[in-house]
Protein backbone atom coordinates (compact mmCIF):
# COMPACT_ATOMS: atom_id res chain seq x y z
CA UNK A 1 0.00 0.00 0.00
CA UNK A 2 2.23 2.61 -1.60
CA UNK A 3 0.68 6.21 -1.44
CA UNK A 4 2.52 9.06 -3.73
CA UNK A 5 0.65 11.93 -1.54
CA UNK A 6 3.02 13.95 0.88
CA UNK A 7 3.16 12.03 4.39
CA UNK A 8 2.51 14.69 7.13
CA UNK A 9 5.13 13.93 9.97
CA UNK A 10 3.98 12.38 13.45
CA UNK A 11 7.17 13.27 14.88
CA UNK A 12 7.58 15.66 17.39
CA UNK A 13 10.87 17.05 19.14
CA UNK A 14 10.60 16.50 23.08
CA UNK A 15 7.64 15.74 25.55
CA UNK A 16 3.79 15.84 24.12
CA UNK A 17 2.36 18.54 26.43
CA UNK A 18 -0.58 18.58 27.88
CA UNK A 19 -1.35 21.73 26.48
CA UNK A 20 -0.91 20.53 22.98
CA UNK A 21 -3.30 17.64 23.80
CA UNK A 22 -6.12 20.29 25.49
CA UNK A 23 -5.94 22.26 22.59
CA UNK A 24 -6.60 19.22 20.47
CA UNK A 25 -9.09 18.40 22.24
CA UNK A 26 -10.45 22.00 21.95
CA UNK A 27 -9.95 22.26 18.16
CA UNK A 28 -12.58 19.40 18.24
CA UNK A 29 -15.11 20.72 19.41
CA UNK A 30 -16.59 23.12 16.07
CA UNK A 31 -16.94 18.44 14.55
CA UNK A 32 -20.46 18.03 16.18
CA UNK A 33 -20.81 14.81 14.20
CA UNK A 34 -18.49 13.71 16.73
CA UNK A 35 -19.99 11.87 19.55
CA UNK A 36 -17.00 10.35 21.38
CA UNK A 37 -13.74 11.16 21.34
CA UNK A 38 -11.27 7.95 22.87
CA UNK A 39 -7.38 9.05 23.04
CA UNK A 40 -4.23 7.25 24.52
CA UNK A 41 -1.41 8.48 25.97
CA UNK A 42 2.01 6.69 26.11
CA UNK A 43 3.58 8.01 29.31
CA UNK A 44 7.22 7.51 30.01
CA UNK A 45 7.82 5.07 33.16
CA UNK A 46 10.73 5.74 36.22
CA UNK A 47 11.02 1.73 35.61
CA UNK A 48 13.71 0.64 38.82
CA UNK A 49 15.92 -1.88 36.94
CA UNK A 50 18.19 -3.31 38.89
CA UNK A 51 18.67 -0.42 41.75
CA UNK A 52 18.73 1.95 38.90
CA UNK A 53 16.12 4.56 38.05
CA UNK A 54 15.05 5.36 34.25
CA UNK A 55 14.85 9.29 34.42
CA UNK A 56 14.18 9.88 30.61
CA UNK A 57 13.88 7.95 27.01
CA UNK A 58 15.91 9.10 24.35
CA UNK A 59 13.81 7.95 21.17
CA UNK A 60 15.20 7.32 17.42
CA UNK A 61 13.40 6.49 14.57
CA UNK A 62 14.08 5.48 10.75
CA UNK A 63 11.75 8.44 10.11
CA UNK A 64 11.03 8.00 6.75
CA UNK A 65 9.82 4.35 7.40
CA UNK A 66 8.37 5.26 10.14
CA UNK A 67 5.90 7.91 8.43
CA UNK A 68 4.79 5.38 5.80
CA UNK A 69 4.11 3.38 8.64
CA UNK A 70 2.43 5.44 10.45
CA UNK A 71 0.21 6.45 7.23
CA UNK A 72 -0.45 2.92 6.41
CA UNK A 73 -1.66 2.48 9.89
CA UNK A 74 -3.54 5.66 9.74
CA UNK A 75 -5.55 4.36 6.23
CA UNK A 76 -6.25 0.90 7.48
CA UNK A 77 -7.58 2.16 10.83
CA UNK A 78 -9.97 4.80 8.32
CA UNK A 79 -10.83 1.47 6.28
CA UNK A 80 -11.85 -0.66 8.87
CA UNK A 81 -13.39 2.14 11.31
CA UNK A 82 -16.08 4.52 10.80
CA UNK A 83 -13.87 7.44 12.19
CA UNK A 84 -14.68 10.78 11.93
CA UNK A 85 -10.76 11.74 12.56
CA UNK A 86 -7.33 10.02 13.91
CA UNK A 87 -4.05 11.90 14.69
CA UNK A 88 -1.09 10.49 15.83
CA UNK A 89 1.96 12.19 17.73
CA UNK A 90 5.10 10.59 18.53
CA UNK A 91 8.16 12.43 20.38
CA UNK A 92 11.61 12.21 19.06
CA UNK A 93 14.48 13.13 21.28
CA UNK A 94 14.62 13.28 25.04
CA UNK A 95 11.43 12.18 27.10
CA UNK A 96 11.85 12.79 30.95
CA UNK A 97 9.85 9.87 33.18
CA UNK A 98 6.39 11.44 33.81
CA UNK A 99 6.26 13.18 30.55
CA UNK A 100 4.43 11.82 27.49
CA UNK A 101 6.07 10.24 24.47
CA UNK A 102 2.57 9.18 22.47
CA UNK A 103 -0.84 10.35 21.94
CA UNK A 104 -3.29 9.17 19.93
CA UNK A 105 -6.66 10.22 19.05
CA UNK A 106 -9.78 9.05 17.35
CA UNK A 107 -13.30 10.45 16.78
CA UNK A 108 -16.41 8.85 16.13
CA UNK A 109 -20.22 9.73 15.98
CA UNK A 110 -20.49 6.51 18.05
CA UNK A 111 -18.27 4.75 21.35
CA UNK A 112 -17.97 1.17 20.37
CA UNK A 113 -16.11 2.11 17.41
CA UNK A 114 -13.68 4.18 19.15
CA UNK A 115 -12.34 1.71 21.35
CA UNK A 116 -11.79 -0.68 19.11
CA UNK A 117 -9.97 1.33 16.33
CA UNK A 118 -7.82 3.21 19.01
CA UNK A 119 -6.39 -0.40 20.62
CA UNK A 120 -5.75 -1.07 16.96
CA UNK A 121 -3.80 1.74 16.14
CA UNK A 122 -1.74 1.99 19.48
CA UNK A 123 -0.78 -2.04 18.94
CA UNK A 124 -0.06 -1.24 15.38
CA UNK A 125 2.37 1.17 16.25
CA UNK A 126 3.90 -0.92 18.91
CA UNK A 127 4.35 -3.68 16.52
CA UNK A 128 5.27 -2.19 12.95
CA UNK A 129 6.79 1.16 13.76
CA UNK A 130 10.74 1.70 13.55
CA UNK A 131 10.66 4.13 16.62
CA UNK A 132 13.97 2.64 19.25
CA UNK A 133 14.01 4.07 22.65
CA UNK A 134 17.28 4.28 24.67
CA UNK A 135 16.25 4.61 28.55
CA UNK A 136 19.02 6.98 30.29
CA UNK A 137 19.17 5.77 33.81
CA UNK A 138 19.51 8.75 36.43
CA UNK A 139 23.40 7.91 36.81
CA UNK A 140 23.49 8.51 32.85
CA UNK A 141 24.39 4.97 31.74
CA UNK A 142 21.42 3.54 29.34
CA UNK A 143 19.95 0.54 28.47
CA UNK A 144 17.55 -0.17 25.02
CA UNK A 145 14.05 -0.38 25.50
CA UNK A 146 11.92 -3.54 23.91
CA UNK A 147 8.27 -3.17 23.35
CA UNK A 148 6.49 -5.88 24.83
CA UNK B 1 25.96 -1.59 -7.43
CA UNK B 2 26.25 1.15 -4.58
CA UNK B 3 23.54 0.71 -2.09
CA UNK B 4 23.42 3.12 1.58
CA UNK B 5 23.07 0.88 4.82
CA UNK B 6 21.48 2.66 7.89
CA UNK B 7 22.29 1.64 11.61
CA UNK B 8 19.81 2.36 14.60
CA UNK B 9 19.40 2.26 17.85
CA UNK B 10 22.19 -0.49 19.40
CA UNK B 11 23.23 -1.52 16.05
CA UNK B 12 24.61 2.19 15.45
CA UNK B 13 26.14 1.51 18.79
CA UNK B 14 27.96 -1.34 17.22
CA UNK B 15 28.61 0.40 14.08
CA UNK B 16 29.84 3.32 15.57
CA UNK B 17 28.26 5.12 12.88
CA UNK B 18 24.62 5.91 11.40
CA UNK B 19 24.87 4.91 7.63
CA UNK B 20 27.77 4.06 5.24
CA UNK B 21 27.62 3.53 1.68
CA UNK B 22 28.80 0.07 0.27
CA UNK B 23 29.72 -1.13 -2.95
CA UNK B 24 28.01 -4.97 -3.35
CA UNK B 25 27.96 -7.42 -5.76
CA UNK B 26 23.68 -8.12 -6.46
CA UNK B 27 23.15 -10.74 -4.26
CA UNK B 28 20.81 -11.49 -1.28
CA UNK B 29 19.97 -10.33 1.79
CA UNK B 30 22.12 -12.66 3.34
CA UNK B 31 25.09 -12.56 1.77
CA UNK B 32 25.33 -8.78 2.30
CA UNK B 33 24.85 -9.53 6.05
CA UNK B 34 27.84 -11.70 6.33
CA UNK B 35 29.56 -9.19 4.90
CA UNK B 36 28.17 -6.47 7.88
CA UNK B 37 29.16 -9.81 10.44
CA UNK B 38 32.14 -9.69 8.84
CA UNK B 39 33.06 -6.03 9.43
CA UNK B 40 31.18 -5.65 12.81
CA UNK B 41 31.94 -8.70 14.79
CA UNK B 42 29.30 -7.38 17.56
CA UNK B 43 26.28 -7.62 15.09
CA UNK B 44 25.71 -11.45 15.48
CA UNK B 45 24.87 -10.92 19.07
CA UNK B 46 22.42 -8.56 18.32
CA UNK B 47 18.68 -9.01 17.76
CA UNK B 48 17.30 -6.83 14.26
CA UNK B 49 15.02 -6.76 11.49
CA UNK B 50 16.33 -5.48 7.84
CA UNK B 51 14.60 -3.36 6.26
CA UNK B 52 15.31 -3.11 2.41
CA UNK B 53 13.45 0.37 0.77
CA UNK B 54 11.51 0.85 3.98
CA UNK B 55 9.99 -2.73 4.10
CA UNK B 56 10.93 -6.04 6.41
CA UNK B 57 12.49 -8.27 4.52
CA UNK B 58 13.83 -11.94 4.93
CA UNK B 59 17.62 -12.86 4.56
CA UNK B 60 16.79 -14.60 1.49
CA UNK B 61 15.12 -11.61 -0.24
CA UNK B 62 17.35 -10.57 -3.17
CA UNK B 63 19.21 -7.39 -2.83
CA UNK B 64 17.19 -4.92 -4.84
CA UNK B 65 17.26 -1.72 -2.57
CA UNK B 66 19.23 1.45 -2.50
CA UNK B 67 18.43 1.47 0.57
CA UNK B 68 18.71 -1.39 3.53
CA UNK B 69 18.48 -0.74 7.29
CA UNK B 70 19.47 -2.91 10.46
CA UNK B 71 16.75 -2.13 12.80
CA UNK B 72 16.57 -3.29 16.50
CA UNK B 73 13.69 -3.70 18.05
CA UNK B 74 11.21 -1.21 18.21
CA UNK B 75 10.34 0.51 21.33
CA UNK B 76 7.62 3.06 20.27
CA UNK B 77 5.29 4.58 22.48
CA UNK C 1 -21.63 -2.87 47.41
CA UNK C 2 -22.80 -0.42 50.45
CA UNK C 3 -19.56 1.39 51.20
CA UNK C 4 -20.29 3.60 54.32
CA UNK C 5 -17.02 6.39 53.02
CA UNK C 6 -18.57 9.78 51.60
CA UNK C 7 -18.79 9.64 48.09
CA UNK C 8 -17.35 12.61 46.08
CA UNK C 9 -19.70 13.83 43.30
CA UNK C 10 -18.77 12.77 39.79
CA UNK C 11 -21.09 15.88 38.27
CA UNK C 12 -20.10 19.06 37.24
CA UNK C 13 -22.50 22.17 36.34
CA UNK C 14 -22.29 22.81 32.59
CA UNK C 15 -19.79 21.45 30.22
CA UNK C 16 -16.04 19.99 30.88
CA UNK C 17 -13.85 22.23 29.27
CA UNK C 18 -10.96 20.94 27.07
CA UNK C 19 -8.57 22.71 29.74
CA UNK C 20 -9.59 21.18 32.81
CA UNK C 21 -9.06 18.00 30.84
CA UNK C 22 -5.59 19.22 29.70
CA UNK C 23 -5.20 20.21 33.55
CA UNK C 24 -6.16 16.76 34.47
CA UNK C 25 -3.56 15.54 32.43
CA UNK C 26 -0.96 17.44 33.56
CA UNK C 27 -1.27 16.03 37.38
CA UNK C 28 -0.86 12.73 36.36
CA UNK C 29 3.01 13.80 35.20
CA UNK C 30 4.22 13.28 38.79
CA UNK C 31 2.86 9.80 38.50
CA UNK C 32 5.75 8.13 37.03
CA UNK C 33 4.65 4.58 37.78
CA UNK C 34 1.85 4.92 35.08
CA UNK C 35 2.78 4.00 31.16
CA UNK C 36 -0.24 4.25 29.74
CA UNK C 37 -3.51 6.62 30.07
CA UNK C 38 -6.73 6.31 28.00
CA UNK C 39 -9.35 8.61 27.97
CA UNK C 40 -12.77 8.45 26.75
CA UNK C 41 -14.64 11.55 25.91
CA UNK C 42 -18.31 12.11 25.18
CA UNK C 43 -19.35 14.74 23.47
CA UNK C 44 -22.70 16.12 22.54
CA UNK C 45 -23.83 15.50 18.81
CA UNK C 46 -25.64 18.14 17.04
CA UNK C 47 -27.93 15.38 15.65
CA UNK C 48 -30.86 15.98 12.49
CA UNK C 49 -34.09 14.30 13.95
CA UNK C 50 -37.24 14.90 11.42
CA UNK C 51 -35.52 18.09 9.58
CA UNK C 52 -34.47 19.71 13.87
CA UNK C 53 -30.66 19.96 14.68
CA UNK C 54 -30.01 19.29 18.11
CA UNK C 55 -28.75 22.82 19.69
CA UNK C 56 -27.62 21.26 23.77
CA UNK C 57 -28.38 18.63 25.80
CA UNK C 58 -30.05 19.13 29.24
CA UNK C 59 -28.49 16.53 31.87
CA UNK C 60 -30.27 15.66 35.00
CA UNK C 61 -29.90 13.12 37.07
CA UNK C 62 -30.75 11.26 40.17
CA UNK C 63 -27.44 12.08 41.97
CA UNK C 64 -27.92 10.24 45.03
CA UNK C 65 -28.08 6.93 43.32
CA UNK C 66 -26.18 8.40 40.06
CA UNK C 67 -23.34 8.82 42.50
CA UNK C 68 -23.45 5.20 44.31
CA UNK C 69 -23.50 3.72 40.70
CA UNK C 70 -20.28 5.54 39.61
CA UNK C 71 -18.50 4.73 43.15
CA UNK C 72 -19.44 1.00 42.70
CA UNK C 73 -18.77 1.41 38.96
CA UNK C 74 -14.77 2.77 40.27
CA UNK C 75 -14.85 0.04 42.98
CA UNK C 76 -15.36 -2.70 40.58
CA UNK C 77 -12.65 -1.37 38.43
CA UNK C 78 -10.23 -1.15 40.48
CA UNK C 79 -10.71 -4.68 41.18
CA UNK C 80 -10.65 -6.30 38.07
CA UNK C 81 -7.80 -4.22 36.37
CA UNK C 82 -4.69 -3.04 37.45
CA UNK C 83 -5.13 0.37 37.38
CA UNK C 84 -3.18 3.40 39.00
CA UNK C 85 -6.13 5.42 39.12
CA UNK C 86 -9.34 6.42 37.29
CA UNK C 87 -11.50 9.96 37.14
CA UNK C 88 -14.97 10.01 36.08
CA UNK C 89 -16.65 13.74 35.27
CA UNK C 90 -20.17 14.24 33.79
CA UNK C 91 -21.91 17.13 33.20
CA UNK C 92 -25.30 18.29 34.45
CA UNK C 93 -27.21 20.92 33.16
CA UNK C 94 -27.08 22.15 29.82
CA UNK C 95 -24.05 21.22 27.70
CA UNK C 96 -24.27 22.32 23.73
CA UNK C 97 -23.82 20.37 20.35
CA UNK C 98 -19.64 20.22 20.27
CA UNK C 99 -19.14 20.33 23.91
CA UNK C 100 -18.05 17.42 26.47
CA UNK C 101 -20.42 15.95 28.93
CA UNK C 102 -18.65 12.67 30.17
CA UNK C 103 -14.72 12.63 30.69
CA UNK C 104 -13.25 8.95 31.78
CA UNK C 105 -9.29 8.84 32.60
CA UNK C 106 -7.90 5.63 33.48
CA UNK C 107 -4.04 5.05 33.84
CA UNK C 108 -1.74 2.14 34.42
CA UNK C 109 1.65 0.82 34.19
CA UNK C 110 0.95 -1.07 30.95
CA UNK C 111 -1.59 -0.35 28.06
CA UNK C 112 -3.16 -3.67 27.95
CA UNK C 113 -5.08 -2.80 31.07
CA UNK C 114 -6.40 0.66 30.11
CA UNK C 115 -7.98 -0.42 26.87
CA UNK C 116 -10.42 -2.79 28.88
CA UNK C 117 -10.62 -0.92 32.08
CA UNK C 118 -11.57 2.26 30.12
CA UNK C 119 -14.70 -0.02 27.94
CA UNK C 120 -15.65 -1.79 31.03
CA UNK C 121 -15.89 1.53 33.19
CA UNK C 122 -17.65 3.38 29.85
CA UNK C 123 -20.14 0.72 29.21
CA UNK C 124 -21.35 0.38 33.05
CA UNK C 125 -22.11 4.64 33.01
CA UNK C 126 -24.47 3.90 29.75
CA UNK C 127 -25.96 1.42 31.51
CA UNK C 128 -26.50 1.41 34.87
CA UNK C 129 -25.97 5.37 36.00
CA UNK C 130 -29.76 7.16 36.51
CA UNK C 131 -28.77 10.17 34.23
CA UNK C 132 -30.82 11.85 32.14
CA UNK C 133 -30.68 13.84 28.74
CA UNK C 134 -33.26 16.50 27.45
CA UNK C 135 -32.21 16.69 23.87
CA UNK C 136 -33.00 20.88 22.86
CA UNK C 137 -33.50 21.44 19.53
CA UNK C 138 -32.78 24.41 17.40
CA UNK C 139 -36.65 26.20 17.61
CA UNK C 140 -36.42 24.96 21.75
CA UNK C 141 -38.73 22.09 21.19
CA UNK C 142 -36.90 19.10 22.96
CA UNK C 143 -36.97 15.16 22.51
CA UNK C 144 -35.35 12.79 25.51
CA UNK C 145 -32.14 10.69 24.84
CA UNK C 146 -31.79 7.31 25.25
CA UNK C 147 -28.84 5.51 25.38
CA UNK C 148 -28.19 2.90 22.52
CA UNK D 1 -46.35 4.32 55.82
CA UNK D 2 -45.05 8.02 54.18
CA UNK D 3 -42.88 7.56 51.24
CA UNK D 4 -41.08 9.97 49.26
CA UNK D 5 -41.84 9.26 45.56
CA UNK D 6 -39.32 10.99 42.90
CA UNK D 7 -39.79 11.54 39.23
CA UNK D 8 -37.16 12.11 36.68
CA UNK D 9 -36.82 13.26 33.35
CA UNK D 10 -40.02 12.76 30.65
CA UNK D 11 -41.55 11.18 33.71
CA UNK D 12 -41.30 14.44 35.91
CA UNK D 13 -43.11 16.11 32.42
CA UNK D 14 -46.17 13.94 33.10
CA UNK D 15 -46.31 14.49 36.81
CA UNK D 16 -45.47 17.87 36.74
CA UNK D 17 -43.17 17.30 39.51
CA UNK D 18 -40.11 16.05 40.89
CA UNK D 19 -40.99 14.41 44.18
CA UNK D 20 -43.97 14.15 46.38
CA UNK D 21 -44.61 12.48 49.36
CA UNK D 22 -47.29 9.62 50.12
CA UNK D 23 -49.02 7.68 52.69
CA UNK D 24 -49.17 3.94 51.59
CA UNK D 25 -49.99 0.90 53.25
CA UNK D 26 -47.16 -1.72 53.53
CA UNK D 27 -47.62 -3.29 49.98
CA UNK D 28 -45.64 -3.75 46.81
CA UNK D 29 -44.00 -1.90 44.23
CA UNK D 30 -47.09 -2.87 41.84
CA UNK D 31 -49.59 -1.69 43.77
CA UNK D 32 -47.73 1.61 44.30
CA UNK D 33 -47.44 2.03 40.37
CA UNK D 34 -51.24 1.35 40.17
CA UNK D 35 -51.70 3.89 42.66
CA UNK D 36 -49.46 6.17 40.65
CA UNK D 37 -50.62 5.37 37.34
CA UNK D 38 -54.39 6.41 38.48
CA UNK D 39 -53.67 9.36 39.85
CA UNK D 40 -51.09 10.52 36.41
CA UNK D 41 -52.75 8.61 33.54
CA UNK D 42 -49.87 9.30 30.82
CA UNK D 43 -47.63 7.16 33.41
CA UNK D 44 -48.96 3.99 31.42
CA UNK D 45 -47.69 5.22 28.04
CA UNK D 46 -43.98 5.73 29.30
CA UNK D 47 -41.17 3.46 29.56
CA UNK D 48 -39.28 3.51 32.96
CA UNK D 49 -37.73 1.40 35.59
CA UNK D 50 -38.07 2.02 39.24
CA UNK D 51 -35.55 2.26 42.31
CA UNK D 52 -36.28 1.58 45.37
CA UNK D 53 -34.14 3.23 48.20
CA UNK D 54 -31.70 4.12 45.00
CA UNK D 55 -31.43 0.18 43.72
CA UNK D 56 -33.41 -1.00 40.72
CA UNK D 57 -36.30 -3.09 41.83
CA UNK D 58 -39.26 -5.48 40.03
CA UNK D 59 -42.99 -4.84 40.43
CA UNK D 60 -43.32 -7.82 42.69
CA UNK D 61 -40.72 -6.58 44.98
CA UNK D 62 -42.44 -5.46 48.63
CA UNK D 63 -42.25 -2.02 48.99
CA UNK D 64 -40.19 -1.34 51.91
CA UNK D 65 -37.92 1.61 50.97
CA UNK D 66 -38.52 5.40 52.12
CA UNK D 67 -37.99 6.44 48.61
CA UNK D 68 -38.66 5.44 45.59
CA UNK D 69 -38.05 6.47 42.03
CA UNK D 70 -39.40 6.10 38.97
CA UNK D 71 -35.98 6.15 36.10
CA UNK D 72 -36.84 7.07 32.43
CA UNK D 73 -34.28 5.59 30.03
CA UNK D 74 -30.69 6.39 31.15
CA UNK D 75 -29.10 8.52 28.88
CA UNK D 76 -25.49 9.18 30.70
CA UNK D 77 -22.29 10.11 28.36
Amino acid sequence: MKDKKPIKSVFKEGAITSEFIGNSIYKHQTKTSIGAHNIFLGQVRADDIEGKTVAAIDYTAYEDMANEKFHEIRESAFEKFELTCMHIYHSLGTVKAGEICLFVFVSSPRRKVVFEALEYIVEAIKAHVPVFGKEIFEDESHQWKVNT
Amino acid sequence: MLITVKYFGQIAEVTQKEEEELEVAKTSISKLLETLNARYTDLKNKDFQIAQNQELVSLDTELTGAEIALLPPFAGG
